[in-house]
């Protein structure tokens, strides 16, 4: 096969090449190109979309575009996050890919200064029963679970979904966030003629070649092929670089250092080197390498994990030195910043490369690819009857996507570090800032189904989501990540769909104020052409300025009010009770109104910081009924007496309708909570109240305490631990 | 009968055990050991006589279960 | 009293540990390497939790062989207190402080959790505020937390009541539930769950706190 | 020289790795199978032609470090 098109370079691409370089390419240089006009890399079919996202705000110090955002948190703080994908690697090895994934992500967030103070993650597998389910999940996990644990990160929320669509092609999407000094930021920016530019961490070997353009390719049977191509994490060694790294940015030594994620070295170098409008000459010779005989083509592709590249001040080399000594972490010069803004690779005195830079970034292939909008989904059927108002609470409960996910969460260590507030699977993991009484709040998110059946609409629904958990947690959002997993972008209709997404998401981050500050593209996540369903996460993370009102939050007593605040639910199309009882959806997502939902929150938001509730808890997948069990009996194991209309009890009780949430309040609280409710104009409904045991409706529906502990904890341990 | 089965990392693979016992018996003076890799042993007893039986039966069982081949090797010893 | 607190390269707990220590026992300890040959004069030496050098090969294994060590027992035997929580405990058994092992827990998997440990004695430097028996709720996070020892030693230790706590249900497959263990001297303490992340109601139990009481009301008398 | 080292849990101590794999080989059918046991096979060079000196070595750093001996046996083999 043709070298170019065995590195993912199609025959315009290989035009555009050729045009740009006027003479034949070394291999070393082909490589370059391939990987960094990968799409992994120069994000080919998304960016001319991208640059759309809302990503501005008074919060914003860095929006995307840096290895991770940054949002202003008061007193001298910021809070550095983003999430990314390790979609093909955790299928082909679940343990290494998933923890890899980890450790990529947390090098993110230390890259720009912040130390890490909490994990999340939100992945995604084919059904529960396929075969190959459960050797997927206990990977993913106990790889997730291997690596910030033994960093010492807690990871404190997530999600988890199941669906036919990702039985070829599981998602492994993880998310960092970090605190720093908002003067002690780093930026990737190289600048200085001369500068020594510096390599640290593990040792290079040929680990994960060709990592960035299998990536970016979609499975096949051949994909077997591509094995060796997955990389073996050490989150010991990322633990003694993260450390050593941050001492040395306490020194006044770094000018600015980029941590070596897809592509390597390549790319880390060319990024640097690009945004400080520089050159950058490197001498692979003084690279350290794990192998003997690396070719300088495998040193600049290597994805070996645990490594930075960093720009010094020449006379903190030497200090850096002995930082780097100090934790047992490998220290090369391994080049210089030139003021040729070309890319030099010179290995046993050949030069390897010399690239004009902006050939590999700027002006690397950019497609508006072709849309086509998908044909609308079927129309509603109205076909659920209220016979079985009990075996379908039960059913939903035992689903998948709604059932306890403790199994999981509980292979994660979430209490290290000793500032997480609440351990145990709530809507937003909340960690305090140590030394403080401020707390940051996060959340990940996204209802693949709705983003399926309309993309635009489910990626409004994402961000809604994710900003309803964060109010519900008593946090200000603040902000949010994204990681768009999509298949096929050379299909029109899914390209439609990644369209629809960014302007879904535009527009709600645009009224909430709560603007994208990194992201990152999946693509091609499809196997023998069938595709995954639109999967656009949404990792959101808000702030609580003074703790204390937690204190009396979260704890429902037995005579509190159980009230709706939003409307009374309707909406069974495309919700979970449809897909559960009848195991296909029909209709069309609800929508959210995002200036209802922006008004909605900020009222909860007070009521929750006045301590004028007990509890709250928003309404999403599963609708009321589903959000009730979870918040009284299954996290406070106490029961609750409701009583709805008798028409449409259905609806009532399952209808998904957005911007919602179920308070609990006190007898003593309740006439100011009314009264406050009643001035805000906000639509509330009293339901019931807070009883010892069991769940009673309408006097004629009773399910026992046990029954629906049952339900809820049993699915995922049934099949795994079997 | 009894069959061995050794795991090992491929060659190329990173062996983070492997590095750091290594450089502990550095640390503990022992200079001369290098490339330190760690693998696994797993032994198991098979009901039966026939051994291109018991071969193919661990030779399978290995591929499917014991070992990823993305990673790792293995050989397989009868006794 | 003077609080020292052991580091090895991939210990993760150290930190907690001191902001307990400072906060709980009014002492601002000191961090040391675990390359320092000799350790600073202390009341209570700590090894805190974390994976030191990765947990490779076995947990602890590899830190129980750092120089540091030598003094370590050496402190030991002059009856200096000393307490291994977690990765701490596994390295004391490494070490010989502490009979047994800790192998991989039963379930195979990390367990993260928050359970209920039973305080068997309330005579040690390391429990006197506790009541007899009393139980608490202190978090575990471990993946090598199944206590084993051969039968003989087992009832040996269980005679000699050196076991400090035991886990009210069964988490890891720990012989007898334990998880804690003295030494015969009762100077040296090993125990699984984490007391350091239990000094806070708000963040979700502050049971451990009595730990550091016990050692502070020792320390003043 | 190459040395291997074959540790081994004693066959007094539980093995719940061994186990984890037994029954997961029970359900993918292979009934024939029992007694699964996993252990660990560490390699290394030393560099020396001495095969006594070698011996030596790698028995004292394995006491020392490879294996606890508490639960663990080991043997050894030189190449
Ligand atoms: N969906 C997205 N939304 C916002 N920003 C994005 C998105 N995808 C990528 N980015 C931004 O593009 C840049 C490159 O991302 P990526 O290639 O994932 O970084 P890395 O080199 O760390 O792997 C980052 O600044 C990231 O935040
Ligand atoms: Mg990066």
């Amino acid at each position: 096969m043709d070298i170019y098109k065995k590195h993912g370079i199609d025959e315009k691409e290989k035009k555009l090449l050729l045009d740009y370089m006027e003479r034949d390419p070394s291999n070393t240089e082909i490589g370059i190109f391939s990987v960094m006009w990968s799409e992994h890399c120069s994000y080919k079919s998304s960016r001319y979309w991208l640059k759309n996202l809302h990503t501005e705000g008074k919060q914003v110090i860095q929006g995307p575009g840096e290895n991770a955002g940054v949002i202003d948190i008061g007193d001298g703080q910021v809070v550095v996050f983003k999430m990314e994908s390790h979609n093909h690697p955790s299928f082909i090895e679940p343990y290494q890919g998933a923890a890899t994934g980890v450790g990529g992500i947390m090098r993110d967030i230390f890259t720009m200064g912040a130390r890490p103070i909490a994990l999340l993650n939100s992945i995604r597998f084919g059904e529960l029963n396929h075969p190959r389910t459960k050797y997927l999940l206990s990977g993913v996990v106990a790889g997730i679970g291997g690596y910030g644990n033994c960093v010492g990160i807690p990871t404190v929320s997530g999600e988890t979904g199941f669906d036919s669509s990702y039985n070829g092609n599981n998602l492994v999407n993880a998310m960092c966030v970090g605190v720093a000094k908002s003067d002690k930021i780093f930026y990737s920016k190289a600048s200085g003629i001369g500068n020594p530019v510096v390599y640290v961490g593990a040792k290079t070997g040929r680990d994960g070649i060709h990592g960035a353009t299998m990536a970016s390719g979609e499975f096949d049977e051949d994909s077997e092929k591509n094995r060796p191509t997955v990389q073996v994490g050490d989150p010991y060694a990322e633990k003694l670089l993260l450390e050593a790294c941050l001492e040395l940015m306490q020194k006044d030594a770094i000018i600015s250092i980029q941590d070596m994620g897809a592509a390597g070295l390549t790319s880390s170098s060319v990024e640097m080197a690009d945004k400080g409008q520089v050159g950058i000459e490197l001498h692979l010779d003084e690279i350290p390498i794990r192998q003997k005989n690396l070719s300088a083509y495998e040193i600049m592709l290597s994805e070996s994990q645990e490594r930075m590249l960093m720009v010094l001040t020449p006379e903190k080399t030497e200090v850096a030195k002995n930082v780097f000594k100090k934790w047992g972490v490998d220290f090369a010069i391994v080049g210089k910043i030139t003021d040729t803004k070309n890319i030099k690779v010179i290995h046993q005195g050949n030069i390897e490369a010399d690239i004009p830079i902006r050939y590999l970034t700027d002006n690397a292939p950019i497609y508006e690819r072709k849309t086509i909008k998908k044909s609308k989904s079927v129309e509603y059927r109205d076909k659920i009857f209220d016979a079985d108002t009990k075996e379908f609470i039960l059913k939903v409960l035992n689903s998948a996507n709604i059932c306890s996910k403790k199994w999981i969460w509980e292979q994660y260590d979430r209490t290290i570090m000793a500032n997480t507030l609440n351990s145990s699977g709530c809507d937003a993991g909340i960690v305090r800032i140590n030394d403080t009484n401020k707390a940051i709040s996060m959340s990940c998110d996204v209802n693949p189904r709705y983003c399926e059946t309309n993309a635009k609409i489910g990626a409004i629904q994402a961000v809604a989501e994710c900003w309803r958990n964060i109010i519900s947690s008593g946090a200000k959002p603040l902000a949010i990540t994204n990681c768009l997993n999509f298949g096929n972008p050379e299909k029109p209709e899914i390209m439609s769909d990644f369209v629809d997404t960014i302007k879904g998401i535009t527009e709600a981050s645009i009224v909430l104020d709560y603007p994208v500050v990194s992201g990152n593209v999946s693509l091609y996540n499809e196997t023998n052409g069938s595709a995954i369903k639109n999967t656009p996460t949404i990792g959101g993370v808000g702030l609580i300025e003074n703790i204390d009102f937690l204190d009396d939050f979260g704890d429902p007593k037995i005579g509190d009010e159980i009230v709706l605040i939003g409307k009374i639910g309707e909406h069974l199309a495309c919700s979970t009770l449809e897909e559960v009882i009848y195991g296909e959806t029909t209709g069309e997502p609800p929508a959210v109104n995002l200036n209802l939902e922006k008004n909605i929150g900020k009222a909860v938001l007070s009521l929750i910081q006045d301590n004028m509730i007990t509890d709250c808890h928003d309404i999403s997948d599963g609708g009321l009924i589903i959000s009730i069990c979870e918040m009284i009996m299954l996290k406070s194991k106490l029961g609750a007496k409701i009583s709805v209309s008798n028409k449409n009890i259905i609806n009532q009780l399952f209808g998904e309708d957005q911007s919602r949430y179920v308070v609990t309040v006190s007898q003593n609280n309740r006439y100011n909570l009314f009264s406050r409710l009643e001035k805000l104009e906000i639509e509330n409904y009293i339901l019931g109240k807070v009883t010892p045991k069991e769940l009673k409706i309408n006097n004629n529906i009773t399910i026992s305490m046990d029954e629906l502990t049952n339900a809820y904890e049993s699915l995922i341990p049934s099949i795994m631990c079997n | 009968m009894k069959a061995l089965v050794y795991v090992r990392l491929k060659s190329e693979v990173l062996d983070p055990q492997g590095q750091a016992i290594e450089s502990a018996l550095k640390n503990l003076g022992q200079k001369k050991i290098s490339n330190v890799r760690q693998g696994k042993l797993i032994e198991m007893d098979i009901n039966s006589h026939n051994i291109d039986e018991v071969k193919k039966t661990v030779d399978q069982v290995t591929k499917t279960l014991l070992a990823n081949t993305v990673i790792e090797e293995y050989s397989i010893e009868i006794k | 009293m003077d609080v020292t607190i052991i580091s090895f390269p991939g210990t993760n707990c150290d930190v907690d540990t001191a902001n307990a220590v400072s906060r709980k026992l009014n002492t601002i300890p000191k961090i040391i390497s675990c390359k320092e040959k000799e350790i600073p004069k202390s009341d209570l030496i700590i090894i805190p939790g974390g994976f030191s050098y990765g947990d490779y090969l076995r947990s602890g294994a590899i830190a129980a062989r750092e120089p540091v060590m030598l003094d370590l027992v050496n402190k030991a035997k002059n009856g200096v207190y000393i307490l291994g929580i977690c990765n701490g405990f596994q390295i004391l058994t490494e070490v010989n402080l502490l009979p047994g092992v800790l192998l991989k827990n039963n379930s195979l998997k990390f367990i993260s959790k928050t359970i209920k440990i039973k305080i068997i004695r309330n005579d040690t430097f390391f429990t006197s505020s506790f009541a007899k028996n009393e139980t608490v709720s202190i978090p575990v996070a471990h993946h090598d937390g199944n206590f084993f020892i051969e039968k003989k030693a087992l009832m040996e230790i269980e005679d000699n009541q050196q076991i400090a706590m035991r886990y009210v249900d069964p988490i890891n497959g720990s012989l007898n539930d334990i998880a804690g263990l003295y030494n015969q001297k009762f100077n040296v303490l090993g125990l699984m769950p984490h007391p350091e992340r239990a000094i806070d109601i708000r963040t979700g139990s502050d049971d451990g706190i009595k730990f550091f009481e016990s050692m502070l009301n020792f320390a003043n008398i």
